[in-house]
């Protein structure tokens, strides 16, 4: 494994009785740039995400983050050492503000003692503002700063979304994955994303990992593509060579006997 | 065979749809065009009957505004793929294509083995289990299997890989030729390709219609729906 | 904060004559919590219905110390914080001149503590257990004997009547059990009878292996102490398994409600009362059905005749009394003895003693009446 | 009680506890069904079987009506209450937010408590026996007609209301309409129908079970309160989502109560059931107990 | 000035403030429908008389009370973790019928069926058998109690409840442990009960079981949810509610209707005021407040051709 590896996972396997979701799967996500995830329906990218963020216990393999396993964590060690997702569907708590929404996220940050809070004093204090300050950031990041005391259920689709990102980069994450985040949107908000994506990436430089069927977007988006097909590992490398891999070209983009595999 | 006059659609106070009227005549593929929140699902769920909402839906002559939802779907044969898939999660894949007291006919067996093999092998797992694009899978050929003299398309490629998503067009082109059809769908190129006309939707306002071979109309009117909603939501 | 204090004792508490709260030129206001919603309704309504009479009795009489008496009726639903709450809107709130009646012990016990709090007597609530009536709590008047009085005085009246070998006791568990067992244990003492105790909890879904472990230890006698449903509930189930020994019961089956509802299924029933058989031919409780007649167009029933008796008490102390106050109304109280309503045994207070009576009669269900087979039992003390 | 119980006696007790375990059987199919087709149980289920319990007495008591007719009005009584608690507040509050359907029925449980109290009073009353009070003396133990009464019409009502769902595309139907009502209406279910239908066959199995507990043992306006509450332990124990698990539970439930009844004595049952449940939330596998899950 | 009788009723308020503050953090903020919050008072209150009629100190009493309502709110805790709303709410129900069973089965030393009288105690120099000691205690308490639930439903693990409340999903991946979140809002809010449930008991001077029973917790979680489940204030409206509406029923004589409004109130509330009065307050005053500004209108054609 060389020094730009982000993310790692090793000889992966996940069966749900006869359907095997991930076999054997072994691939790397560099640390600097986007990395998509592609694959036909059902090849296990959404199982892997859940193996990587601990929603999923495989039956062999193990997942690294810079260099450390992460075997034997549940999804909030995970989440403390810097494991974040979000999910296909988007999951706020609609009776909070967007502020608070995304303050959630700051969960993933350095504990500190609940009666301290309470009372408000020393150590607590500065924990309370220094979460105060992170949300905004996060808020900021993804455009949102305007709308931070809004409740969820104002908000359009587009921006739905963007709550549920800045909540998993508001503590600093080191591994990012999103599921399908471009899902449902128009193109307009799909480019916007897109460029809210390169941005949270440039300046926070984690490893993030984006499952998408929109080709285009990919292509624009990802510096870096692994590809699975029923559970298997295919092929990863630069955008523009994965596209033109005949066996990616086979299994996901459709030469007209593939799709009965 | 479907003429909206007027409609006016509400979620409790706040109005989603304003005054759309609009025609799809039998046998025709019509899309449905805009941004997100234009209200594209509003006037699908309207034409089901499940929002709030005034003006007259008739199909077929008949006027659907008193006609109770589950008959739109018994009586006058529509169908929907549903934005967001519809899984009934606690049901299995064949409960899920059944519903509506329907049992499958060894007719739609094939069916389900040809169009979707991945399916018809797991026809007695739980829905929840499959994947995103698989349920997605799911919600198509439980449309597709009724045989609809109506056919709501809401998104119908969500989450769906490349190479499925061509299969289920040129199914919509070959199967369903004769059928009429209502497409809602994001990638407006892919909409042109697959209906006869397109209406363009902002802020619940059709803005306008174009054929859909007229491709620089279409251009033009793409621009306005997308401009104007941005212009709208500031 | 107060401490309680001796009836008697201290310048506050001595007989004098000057203004009582509760008391006008006109109106003497007594006051009263009961059951009157909630699971332990009806009896609270007979006994409402029973004051009320005795009220306007008095009042077509000319009233006490020549004032009408009103009265207010607070519902307390069975709820021992709502009866002390109304205890103290009562003598808070309404001003009552103290406190006449009442009904159920848990509710009892709950606002007993609050008498001593504000220097009120209280007279007669029908409550049966013995951590009433001493003097913990020196201002409650008691008149009615509690469990174990009143269960000894059944269970004596049946070994003497009957051939009883065994005894089953079928108890709601708790104090009550352990009032009846003292009470049961006492008259027993010297004789061969087994006795078996049969804890119950309310609310059994079930009554076929109680009624089964009853049968099975050969019981020919068995007493019940349980709420009417209960009861009802186990007498059904024993009938189920053919199993048909002599029954006794506490008060609550004397009731015509109870017999007009299980009769049939209580047949032969001995039931502890501790008034008069409302149905029977002694002068004065027929005196008492005609008054009562006259006023409310019905027979009484055996509540009826409870709340008739806690007002009659109550008044006979208040027209005892030197002065219309408290402290008078309270040496009054102390004084009574002997008093004699011909509806319960007499009544005898005394400096320490707030038990009114332990005399018990016992009444038989048959035929869908109730039949007195023994009056007061026990010797007056 | 000295030594063990007799083997007839035994006998006796597990007779008669798997007769009140039919009942509860009954009582919790009705659970199950208002749960399938509305994801939600009702704490006024109980009540709504006691409605026609105790108003069947009053109308058979005050001489409104015969017997058979004052039960069957009774059970309409059920049927009626039960129905319009699902149009008219099930339906709507389960829209608003979670849990507040839970606290409506909880809510219809304090309304029917106190109405029935002020329109039949609170006291408690002895019911037509129906045939509880027959029985005879078989070898080994004691036959009550009560039991195999019970036991029968239990069974057959649960065998033919899975038969419904097994066989018919109802069980879809009943389904759909508690998991998405948009969605089975788009498909052709009428949800409406479906659900105040499955709700009023709840009343009528409440009110069935009330009428046979009050046969066994008397009525009045709380003594469904601990049948409510059994039908409860016996269903979370065997799982809302199945169907023969809960049914059998429910059955073993009453034999269990009774024999403890019989060994420990009678108040050692309500704390005896309490623990089956707490201990089977808290030690079962969380597969067995756990809630639908929707992979993330 | 009150007269004393008043005193007594706005003290018992003040208490039961403290109760639904325990069922606000618990219900409203972290979604535990709990049907056992009165039994947690109960514990609070028998333990509390139980200890000092033993002889120990009223302050350690009290510690004793909270120690065991602590107790209390863990056991409930457990099934918590595991169980969704619905069988939760069911087994809470068998946990407050579980404490009932105990009391009526243990009538020598909680007095059983029959209740228990609590013996007049003091307290940093209160009597709280005097309405006017009560009082001031109740006015103390339940304005600290008040002062740190706002400052606990700030904090992050105020936030942690709401997450769990609204989507255990989301919570779930933010890196939240849900089960000790859970733990934390149920020994919260047992810990409020049982203080709550201990004053009751010294300032009325008697406890039975039937006040803390399946009905006493129906009547807080309609308190609650009448004030506002999802704000502090709603838990002083609800308490006033719990106290006062009683009192004004049997001061009309229509005692025996409580019941009956209480669960139309139950009903009422949930489907046509789900925020409680607290929400309905800040509902009209928004009405208010966007009657000043005119709808967005419509784009029309001519921005269309404009484009
Ligand atoms: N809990 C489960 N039980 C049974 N099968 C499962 C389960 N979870 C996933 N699978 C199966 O594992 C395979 C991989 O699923 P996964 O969700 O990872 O696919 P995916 O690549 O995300 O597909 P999509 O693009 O459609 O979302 C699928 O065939 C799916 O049906
Ligand atoms: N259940 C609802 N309650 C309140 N408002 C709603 C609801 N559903 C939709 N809306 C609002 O109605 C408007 C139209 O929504 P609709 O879902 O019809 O848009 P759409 O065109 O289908 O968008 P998308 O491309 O995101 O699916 C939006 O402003 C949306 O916020
Ligand atoms: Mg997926
Ligand atoms: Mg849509």
């Amino acid at each position: 494994m060389n020094d730009s590896t982000g993310l790692q996972v090793d000889d992966l396997s996940v069966e749900f009785g006869a359907v095997t979701a991930l076999n054997h799967v072994s691939c790397e996500f560099p640390a600097s740039g986007i990395s998509g995830l592609l694959g036909p329906n059902g090849a296990g990218k959404t199982t892997l995400l859940n193996v990587v963020s601990g929603f999923q216990v495989p039956s062999s393999g193990s997942v690294r983050v810079n260099g450390s396993d992460l075997a034997a964590d549940g999804i909030r060690a995970r989440v403390l050492s810097g494991v974040v997702r979000t999910f296909q569907t988007v999951r706020l708590l609609e009776k909070e503000t967007v502020f608070d929404n995304v303050a959630l996220g700051c969960e993933g940050l350095q504990r500190h003692s609940p009666l301290r809070q309470v009372l408000g004093i020393g150590k607590g204090r500065a924990a309370r503002r220094r979460d105060h300050d992170v949300t905004i950031d996060a808020l900021a990041m993804v455009g949102l700063g305007s709308l931070a005391q809004r409740m969820p259920a104002e908000l359009p689709y587009a921006k739905r979304r963007l709550v549920e990102i800045a909540r998993a980069i508001a503590g600093s994450p080191k591994v990012l994955l999103l599921d399908e985040p471009m899902a449902g949107m128009d193109r307009e908000a799909r480019l916007a994303l897109l460029d809210t994506l390169v941005e949270v990436q440039g300046s926070l430089g984690m490893t993030m990992v984006v499952v998408e069927h929109d080709i285009d977007m990919v292509r624009r988006l990802c510096t870096h593509v692994v590809v699975l097909a029923g559970g298997a590992f295919v092929a990863a490398g630069p955008p523009d060579e994965i596209v033109a891999d005949p066996r990616v070209q086979a299994t996901y983009f459709g030469a007209e006997d593939a799709r009965h595999q | 065979m479907l003429a909206i006059n007027d409609l006016n659609a509400w979620y409790g106070q706040t109005q989603a749809l304003f005054d759309v009227t609009l025609t799809v005549e039998t046998g025709q593929t019509v899309a449905l065009v805009g941004t997100n929140g234009a209200g594209k699902t509003t006037l699908v769920r309207s034409i089901l009957g499940l929002v709030r909402s005034t003006g007259t839906i008739q199909f077929d002559g008949a006027e659907l505004s008193t006609v109770p939802p589950h008959r739109r779907s018994r009586k006058h044969g529509m169908s929907v793929v549903p934005e967001g898939r519809g899984m009934l999660n606690s049901l299995t894949v064949q409960e899920n294509l059944e519903l509506g007291y329907r049992r499958l006919s060894a007719q739609d067996r094939d069916f389900i083995e040809r169009s979707f093999p991945r399916l018809s092998r797991r026809l007695a797992e739980k829905v929840s289990n499959l994947s995103g694009g698989e349920q997605q899978m799911v919600a198509l050929c439980r449309a597709f299997i009724r045989r609809p003299k109506f056919l709501i398309l809401d998104e119908p490629s969500l989450g769906l890989a490349p190479i499925v998503v061509d299969d289920v067009y040129s199914q919509l082109r070959e199967a369903w030729s004769s059928g009429t059809t209502l497409l809602v769908e994001q990638d407006v190129e892919r909409a042109r390709q697959a209906s006869d006309v397109m209406f363009f939707i902002a802020a619940g306002h059709i803005l306008g219609t174009a054929r859909s071979s007229d491709k620089a109309e279409v251009d033009r009117m793409t621009r306005a729906a997308f401009m104007d909603s941005s212009a709208v939501r500031g | 904060s107060s401490s309680a204090r001796q009836p008697g004792g201290g310048a506050a508490n001595e007989c004098r004559d000057e203004v009582s709260s509760g008391v006008t030129k006109e109106i003497i206001t007594l006051g009263t919590t009961l059951p009157l919603s909630g699971s332990a309704a009806s009896t609270s309504q007979n006994a409402r219905k029973g004051e009320e009479a005795a009220i306007q009795f008095l009042n077509k009489q000319g009233g006490l110390h020549g004032r009408r008496i009103e009265m207010k009726f607070l519902d307390d639903q069975y709820l021992p914080a709502k009866a002390q709450a109304n205890v103290r809107q009562l003598i808070q709130q309404d001003n009552v001149f103290m406190l006449v009646g009442g009904s159920g012990t848990g509710t009892t016990l709950a606002w007993a503590p609050t008498l001593n709090q504000f220097n009120v007597p209280a007279v007669g609530p029908y409550a049966g257990s013995s951590n009433l009536g001493t003097m913990k709590t020196p201002y409650l008047y008691m008149l009615f004997p509690d469990y174990g009085a009143q269960l000894a005085a059944l269970v004596k009246y049946a070994i003497a009547h009957s051939d009883v070998k065994k005894i089953g006791v079928v108890s709601i568990q708790g104090d009550i059990l352990e009032d009846a067992r003292r009470g049961i244990d006492s008259v027993l003492a010297a004789s061969d009878i087994a006795v078996e105790y049969f804890p119950e909890t309310a609310g059994t879904t079930n009554f076929a292996p109680l009624a089964t472990s009853v049968k099975a230890f050969g019981a020919d006698l068995v007493v019940l102490l349980m709420t009417n449903g209960d009861t009802a509930g186990f007498l059904n189930a024993t009938r189920r398994l053919g199993f048909s020994p002599r029954y006794a019961a506490w008060p609550g089956m004397a009731d015509k409600s109870w017999i007009a509802s299980y009769g049939d299924i209580s047949e032969g029933m001995l039931v502890a009362n501790p008034v008069a058989n409302p149905g029977s031919d002694s002068p004065a409780v027929a005196e008492f059905r005609k008054h009562y007649m006259e006023l409310t167009g019905e027979a009484p029933t055996l509540f009826n005749e409870i709340g008739w008796v806690q007002v009659m008490v109550a008044a006979k102390a208040i027209e005892k009394a030197t002065y219309v106050t408290r402290p008078c109304v309270i040496d009054a109280l102390n004084a009574l003895s002997g008093y004699e309503t011909g509806l319960v045994p007499p009544i005898t207070f005394g400096k320490e003693d707030r038990q009114g009576s332990t005399a018990i009669e016992v009444d038989q269900i048959t035929g869908g009446s109730l039949v007195t087979v023994e009056p007061f039992a026990n010797p007056a003390k | 009680m000295s030594g063990l119980p007799k083997p007839s006696d035994i006998l006796t007790t597990l007779i008669a506890g798997l007769g009140t375990g039919c009942l509860y059987a009954l009582f919790v199919l009705g659970i199950i069904l208002m749960f399938r087709v509305s994801k939600q149980v009702s704490f006024a289920y109980g009540q709504t079987g006691m409605i026609a319990a105790l108003g069947s007495w009053f109308l058979y008591e005050q001489r409104v009506l015969p017997v058979w007719m004052a039960l069957v009005a009774g059970l309409g009584a059920a049927i009626v209450i039960s129905g319009a608690t699902e149009m008219f507040v099930i339906r709507r509050a389960s829209r608003i937010r979670p849990s507040f359907d839970l606290i409506v029925t909880l809510g219809m449980f304090l309304v029917l408590t106190a109405a029935a109290e002020q329109v039949f009073g609170s006291e408690s009353h002895a019911y037509v026996p129906l045939l509880a009070d027959r029985g005879w003396n078989a070898p080994g133990a004691y036959l009550n007609m009560s039991d195999p009464l019970v036991a029968v019409m239990s069974g057959s009502i649960i065998v033919i209301a899975y038969l419904a769902i097994k066989r018919t595309g109802l069980g879809v139907s009943i389904r759909a309409c508690a998991e998405d009502p948009a969605i089975a209406q788009s498909f052709g279910v009428n949800v409406g129908l479906v659900r105040t239908g499955v709700w009023m066959l709840g009343g009528l199995i409440a009110g069935l079970v009330s009428i046979l507990f009050a046969s066994r043992l008397f009525v009045d306006t709380s003594f469904m309160l601990p049948i409510l509450i059994n039908g409860f332990v016996a269903a979370m124990v065997g799982g809302l989502e199945r169907f023969w698990a809960p049914v059998l539970v429910a059955v073993l439930l009453g034999a269990y109560e009774s024999l403890v009844g019989l060994f420990f004595g009678s108040t050692a049952s309500v704390p005896a059931i309490f623990v089956v449940l707490i201990v089977v939330l808290t030690a079962a596998p969380s597969r067995w107990i756990a809630d639908e899950q929707v992979r993330p | 000035m009150l007269s004393s009788y008043w005193l007594f009723i706005v003290g018992q308020g003040l208490f039961y403030v403290l109760a639904c503050l325990g069922l606000f953090l618990l219900y409203g903020r972290c979604g535990q429908l709990s049907l056992a919050h009165a039994a947690s008072m109960g514990v609070g209150a028998y333990v509390g008389v139980v200890s000092v009629n033993n002889g120990v100190l009223p302050a350690v009493s009290l510690v004793l009370s909270i120690a065991a309502a602590l107790l209390f709110g863990a056991l409930q805790a457990g099934p918590a973790m595991r169980l969704s709303g619905l069988r939760f709410a069911v087994v809470t129900l068998a946990f407050g019928f579980l404490f009932n069973w105990i009391i009526e089965n243990t009538p020598s030393i909680t007095g059983g069926t029959q209740g228990l009288s609590a013996p007049s105690i003091e307290i940093a120099g209160l009597a709280l058998l005097d309405p006017d000691d009560a009082l001031w205690a109740g006015l103390v308490l339940a304005y600290l109690g008040t002062l740190l639930t706002t400052r606990i439903a700030r904090t992050r693990a105020g936030l942690r409840m709401v997450a769990i409340r609204d989507s255990i999903e989301a919570a779930r991946s933010v890196g939240i442990n849900v089960a000790k979140t859970k733990v934390l809002a149920f020994l919260l809010g047992s810990a409020f009960a049982g203080t709550s449930g201990w004053l009751i008991a010294f300032s009325s001077g008697f406890i039975s079981a039937v006040d803390f029973n399946l009905f006493a917790s129906s009547y807080l979680l309609i308190a609650v949810l009448l004030g506002g489940a999802n704000s502090v204030a709603g838990a002083w409206i609800g308490a006033a509610y719990i106290v006062l509406v009683p009192r004004l029923f049997s001061a009309v004589g229509l005692s025996e209707s409580y019941p009956l409004l209480g669960g139309l109130m139950l009903i009422i509330v949930a489907l046509l005021a789900p925020d409680g009065i607290v929400g309905q307050i800040s509902t009209v005053r928004q009405r208010l407040g966007s009657l000043r500004f005119r709808r967005p209108s419509p784009p029309t054609q001519e921005t269309e051709t404009a484009a």
